[in-house]
C-alpha cells in the first residue's frame, strides 16, 4: 500500500510562483505545498521585500518526473535567479493520488 | 541650511536614520515580513485614495500640461540616465538599461517626504500631484527595457504585463480610480484610517526601509565612487529640470518642489521587479545598490529641500 | 435606483470590486494570510465592542420583541433554506443542510454595509442591533445540522462546540461583554482604534474577500442556475420577511432594514468550519460558492437598498 | 550516537490542527512542528480562510510507529478533507528523546 | 475598593481576562505571530515617542532627582528579590539571580495601565516618566546576571549586548530620541497613528498576553504556593516603596503612583531573553510563571489600585 | 550530474538565530533556508513570544561536514535550549555549489 515517491524540494524568489507553478504543472504534477522562508546563500539578490520573502515549493512526484523538473528548474533559473533544489526519496500511503492524478 | 536641518529632524526621517542604526550595531530588530507586506499595501491604496480625491476636485484644463509634462519626463529621463550610466558610469548595456529604468520610474516615499517638507513649509501645493505619481510609474521602466534591446523571448511583454498587474501599480490605480469616484464626502468615512495615520504606518515603514537601506549601502563600496556620483548628480539632474518645468507649466511653488523630488527619484518597488522578469541578467547590486542605497536617502536628506529652494527661487523670478 | 447607485459607489463596495477585478486580470495582489487574520480579529472583537455599548444603552424592553422575532428567524430560515435547496436546487440531504446551516447564520460584514447604507440613507436606527447579530450566528447553524439528521459519531456536539468556542463567535460575544461591562465613557479610550478607523479596515477586508470571491465565482458555471437562482431568492425571501416583521414589532426603520439584509445574508466565516467539522461530506464547492459567490455580492450590490426602501414604505405605511 | 528515525510529514487543513495533535499524541509522538503553509492538490477545498492557511506538520517518530500514523491519519481524514502525508526515513543525533519520551 | 472595581472594569483589563477565559475553554483562538511581534514593536516605539516628548519638555533640574532616584532602586530592588527568593522561595542560585533579574527590570504593559488608572482618577503625573522607564530597563537585568555569579563564558557580555541592542530597548529609546529631537509640534503629524489608538492595540495586545498568561498559570501549582506569595510580595514591597520614595522626591501623586507601580513590576519582554542568553540552566518554567503568571496579573489587578491610594495618602500627609 | 548531499535540518529557538547561523558559518555551510514554526515538545520552554516563533533551518552540506554539524548543534544547544536537528539524505543537480563554495 505504501508508494515509493520523490519529494522536490524547490527554494526560490516570490517574484517567480507564478512561473513554477507553470513549470510543476507541465511536468504532470498534481499538487504541491508552499512556505514562506527567509534565507542566505552565494548570491543572495532579490528583486525587494515588498515581492514578498523566498518561497519554499514541496512536490511529490513519481521517481521519473523527478529528474525532469529539477533539470528543468535549472536550465530555467539558476544562470540569473537565486533557486536551490534537491531530491528526497520518500514513501506515501494511497499513492496513486500523486501518480495517476486521480483524487 | 535651516530648511535641511527642518527637513531631516521629522518622524519620518529620523525612523529611517533608526532603521540604519538598528543594523550598524547589530540589533535583532525585525519587522515581519507579512506586516511589511500589509504596511505596503496599505501605503499603495492610501497614496491612490487621497489622489483620486484631488483628481475628482480637478479640472482637465488644469490637468492637462502637468500630465503632457509628467509623460515626457517619464520618456527622457530613462534616457538621459541611461547615456550617463553608460558614459560616465562604464556599466554593460544591460546593467545601465535597468538602472535607466529605475531612475525612469518613482519613488512613492520620496514623493510623500516631499508632500511633507511642502506642507511643513508651508508653500502652496497641487492636488492633482498623486495622479502624475501614476502616470509616472510606468513609462520610464518601458523606455528602460527598450534601451536593453535584447531581452528574453517575450521578455518586454512579460515586464508590461507584470508592470500593469503588478501590486503595486494595481493598488495605487485602483486607490485612484476609487478615490475619484467616490469623492470626498464618502472617503471621509474611511479617512481615519487611510488619511490621519498614514505618516504614522510611513514611520515604521521606514524603519523597515532604513534597515534594507543598510545592507545595500554595505555593498556601495563595491560599486566604486562613479556610481555614487551619478546616484546623487542623476536626481539633481532630473529634479531640478523638472522643477523648473514645473513651475514653467505654471504650477504652484510647492506642487512644483514635489514634481521634482518625483522625477528625481528611482524606483525601489514597482522597478526592481519589472527588471528582474525581463532583464534577468542585470545585476540588481547595482541598481537596488543605487536606487535605494544613494538616490533615496540623498534626495530624503538634500534633494528635497534643494527643490523647494529652487522651486521658491523661481517662482519668485517668474512672478 | 438612485439608492442603488449611491450604496455601490462607496469605498467598501468599490474594494470589493477591486479584489474580483484583481483575480480578474492575474494581478500576483496578495494580502499576506496573517494580516487577514489579524483584520478578523480587529473586526469581529470591534464589532461585539460596539454592540456591547449600545447594549448597554437598552432597556430590556426595548429588546424583548427583537430577540425573540431574532431566534424564530434563526430557527425558521434553515428550514425554509433547506426545502427550497432540496426541492427546487436538487441538492442531496446533506448539502441542502449544509447549505441551510450557512443561510440560518449571518454574514457580518453584510450586516455592517447595510449599517452604513443606512447611515448615509439618514435612516434612524437602533442600537441593539449587533446584539441581535450575536444572538443571529448560533441557532441557524445547529438548526442546518439537526436537518442533515446524520453526522459523524459525536458529530453535531463537536460542532456545538466549534460554534460556541469558535473564535469568530467567541471574539464577537467577548467584544460584547466587555462593551456592555465598560459602557460608553470607558470604551471612548480605545475608540480611535476599534471605532474611527473601522470602515477602512473593511476596505481592506473586502480587497481580500473580493479576491477569495472570484476563485469562488468561478465555479458558479459548475453549481448550475438553480443554484444561482437560489443564491439571490433566498436572501431577498428571508430579507423582505424580516424587514416586515421588524417593523411589526416597532424597530425604526433604518433599523429593521438592516434586520432584514442581516437575516438575508449567509455566513461564510463562522458557518463553514462548524460545518466542516460536523458534515465533513458535504461539498465546501457548494456552500462556500453560494454564500460567498452568489449572495454576498447580491446583498452587497442589490439585497441592502431593496431592504431599505422596502422599510421605507412598510414604516409609512404602518403609521 | 545517530539513530534511524522516520519523519512523518502531514500536509492537513488549519481546521484540523487539535484533531491531529491529539491523533499524533495518541500514537506515542513526543513532539511535531508546526508551518503555516499554502498549497493547491487535487481538490483545493478548505473552509474559509479566516481558519488560516493549511498546516504542516512534521514529527520525527521510530521507524515502526510512522506506518500506523500515516495509516491512522489516512482512514481518519482523507475521504473527506484535503490532508497528504508521506515518510522519510532520518538520522537523528541523541534519538532515545523520540523513542523513549525522555529529555 | 471602589477603586479597585473601577481598575478592573477597562477594556485593557477585560482583554485580558478574555484571553485567559479563551484558553481555559479551549477556544481556537490565536493571534498569528506575525501580527503580535508587529504589534510589540509599534507598543515599544510609540511609548518611547510619547516619552521623548515629555522629556523635551522637562528641564534637567526636574528631572535629577526622580533619575537618580531609579537607578538607586534598579540596583536595589533585584537584590532584595534574590535574597528573598533564596531564603523564602528555596530557590538555587541560578533560580534566584535569573528571577531577581526579571522583578529589577520593568514591565511597560503594567505602566501603561497604571498610567491610564491615574487618568481616570483624575490625579497629577509627571511627564518624563516613560523615560525613567528605559533607564529602568537595564540595571535590573545586569545586577540579576551578576548575581548568579557563575554564568557561561562571555555570558554577561553577550547579555549585556542582547539587552541593549535587544529589540525592545533598541525601540523604547529610538522611539524616546525622535521623540525628544522632534518635540511635540512634529510627532504631531503621526500622533493619530501613535498616541490615538495606542490603548486599543493594547487591548488586542492583552487580549494575546492573556492567553500566554493563561499557559503559564496552569504551571502555577507545579511552582508551590511560596512562589505564588512572592509572586504577590514582591511587587507590593518594591511598590511601596518606590511610591514612597517618589512622593519623598517630590513627584506628582498620580506620578509617584505609577512609578511604584512600574518599580514593583517585573519584566516579561527583556528580561527574559537576556537571561535565556546569559543564565539558560535557569528555569524558564520559574521566573516566566512568576513574572508573566503572577506578578502581572497580581499588579493589574491589585497593585496599581493599592499603589494609587497609598500615593494619595502620602501626597496628603506630606503637604 | 545528481550529487549526493545530506540536508540538515534544525528546528531552534528563534533568540539563537545568530548563534546557529554563526555555527553554520564556521562548518562551511554555503547557505541555508529559515522557516517560522511553532511546536510542542518535550520541555516547550521559550523566552518569550516577543522573541519570535521557533525556526527551522535547513542546510544542504556535503556528507561529511552533517555529522559534525549536528554534533556541534548538540553539543552547543542540547544541555539549555529546546533545539532538534535531524540528516536526510538528498540529491542534488549541479552540486558543486555546495562543497566548493561557487555559484
Ligand atoms: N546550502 C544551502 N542549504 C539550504 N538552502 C540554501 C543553501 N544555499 C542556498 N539556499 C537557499 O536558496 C536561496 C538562494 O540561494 P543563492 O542562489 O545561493 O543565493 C537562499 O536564499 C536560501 O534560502
Ligand atoms: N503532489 C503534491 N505535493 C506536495 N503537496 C501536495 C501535493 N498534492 C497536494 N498537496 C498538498 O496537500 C493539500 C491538499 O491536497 P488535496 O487534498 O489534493 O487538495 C494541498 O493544499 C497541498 O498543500
Ligand atoms: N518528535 C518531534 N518531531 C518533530 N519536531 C519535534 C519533535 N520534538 C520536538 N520537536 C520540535 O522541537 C522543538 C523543541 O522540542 P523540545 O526541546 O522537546 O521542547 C519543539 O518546539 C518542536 O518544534
Ligand atoms: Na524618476
Ligand atoms: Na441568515
Ligand atoms: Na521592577
Amino acid at each position: 500500500m505504501k508508494v515509493p515517491l520523490t519529494l522536490v524540494t524547490i527554494v526560490i524568489e516570490g517574484l517567480l510562483k507564478d512561473q513554477l507553478i507553470q513549470l510543476l504543472r507541465r511536468h504532470g504534477a498534481t499538487g504541491f505545498t508552499i512556505t514562506r522562508t527567509e534565507g542566505a546563500g552565494s548570491r543572495g539578490v532579490r528583486a525587494s521585500d515588498w515581492e514578498g520573502p523566498n518561497l519554499r515549493f514541496e512536490c511529490i512526484v513519481s521517481r521519473e518526473s523527478a529528474d525532469p523538473i529539477l533539470e528543468d528548474v535549472a536550465r530555467t533559473f539558476f544562470e540569473n535567479y537565486s533557486v536551490i533544489g534537491w531530491l528526497t526519496e520518500v514513501s506515501v500511503v494511497r499513492g496513486t493520488k500523486f501518480t495517476s492524478g486521480g483524487g | 541650511m535651516d530648511l535641511l536641518i527642518q527637513n531631516l529632524i521629522s518622524p519620518v526621517v529620523l525612523a529611517f536614520v533608526l532603521g540604519l542604526v538598528a543594523r550598524w550595531i547589530k540589533s535583532d530588530l525585525e519587522i515581519p515580513s507579512a506586516i511589511y507586506q500589509g504596511m505596503s499595501v496599505y501605503l499603495l491604496f492610501a497614496i491612490g485614495l487621497k489622489g483620486g480625491v484631488s483628481l475628482s476636485e480637478s479640472t482637465l484644463a488644469e490637468l492637462a500640461a502637468p500630465a503632457a509634462l509628467t509623460i515626457v519626463l517619464g520618456v527622457l529621463t530613462p534616457v538621459s540616465a541611461f547615456f550617463l550610466l553608460r558614459g560616465f558610469g562604464r556599466l554593460s548595456r544591460i546593467d545601465a538599461a535597468a538602472t535607466a529604468a529605475h531612475y525612469g520610474s518613482v519613488s512613492a516615499v520620496t514623493f510623500i517626504a516631499a508632500l511633507e517638507a511642502v506642507r511643513l513649509a508651508g508653500m502652496p501645493s497641487n492636488g492633482y500631484l498623486t495622479a502624475l505619481l501614476a502616470v509616472l510609474e510606468v513609462p520610464g521602466i518601458i523606455v528602460g527595457l527598450l534601451l536593453a534591446r535584447q531581452s528574453r523571448a517575450g521578455g518586454v511583454k512579460a515586464a508590461l504585463h507584470e508592470v500593469i498587474t503588478g501590486k503595486s501599480i494595481f493598488l495605487m490605480i485602483g486607490g485612484l480610480v476609487i478615490g475619484a469616484l467616490c469623492g470626498a464626502a464618502k472617503v471621509d468615512s474611511v479617512a481615519p484610517f487611510f488619511i490621519t495615520p498614514f505618516k504614522g504606518v510611513l514611520c515604521i515603514f521606514l524603519l523597515e526601509l532604513g534597515m534594507v537601506a543598510a545592507s545595500r549601502m554595505s555593498d556601495i563600496r563595491k560599486a566604486g565612487w562613479r556610481m555614487i556620483v551619478l546616484g546623487c548628480a542623476l536626481p539633481l539632474l532630473h529634479g531640478a529640470v523638472a522643477t523648473a518645468a514645473a513651475v514653467g507649466v505654471g504650477m504652484a511653488s510647492g506642487g512644483a518642489a514635489v514634481f521634482g523630488a518625483m522625477v528625481g527619484s528611482a524606483s525601489y518597488i514597482a522597478a526592481p521587479a519589472a527588471v528582474r522578469i525581463a532583464l534577468p541578467q542585470a545585476s540588481p547590486g547595482i541598481y537596488l545598490t543605487l536606487s535605494l542605497g544613494v538616490t533615496f536617502p540623498f534626495n530624503l536628506c538634500v534633494g528635497i529641500p534643494l527643490f523647494l529652494k529652487l522651486s521658491e527661487i523661481l517662482t519668485t523670478l517668474k512672478s
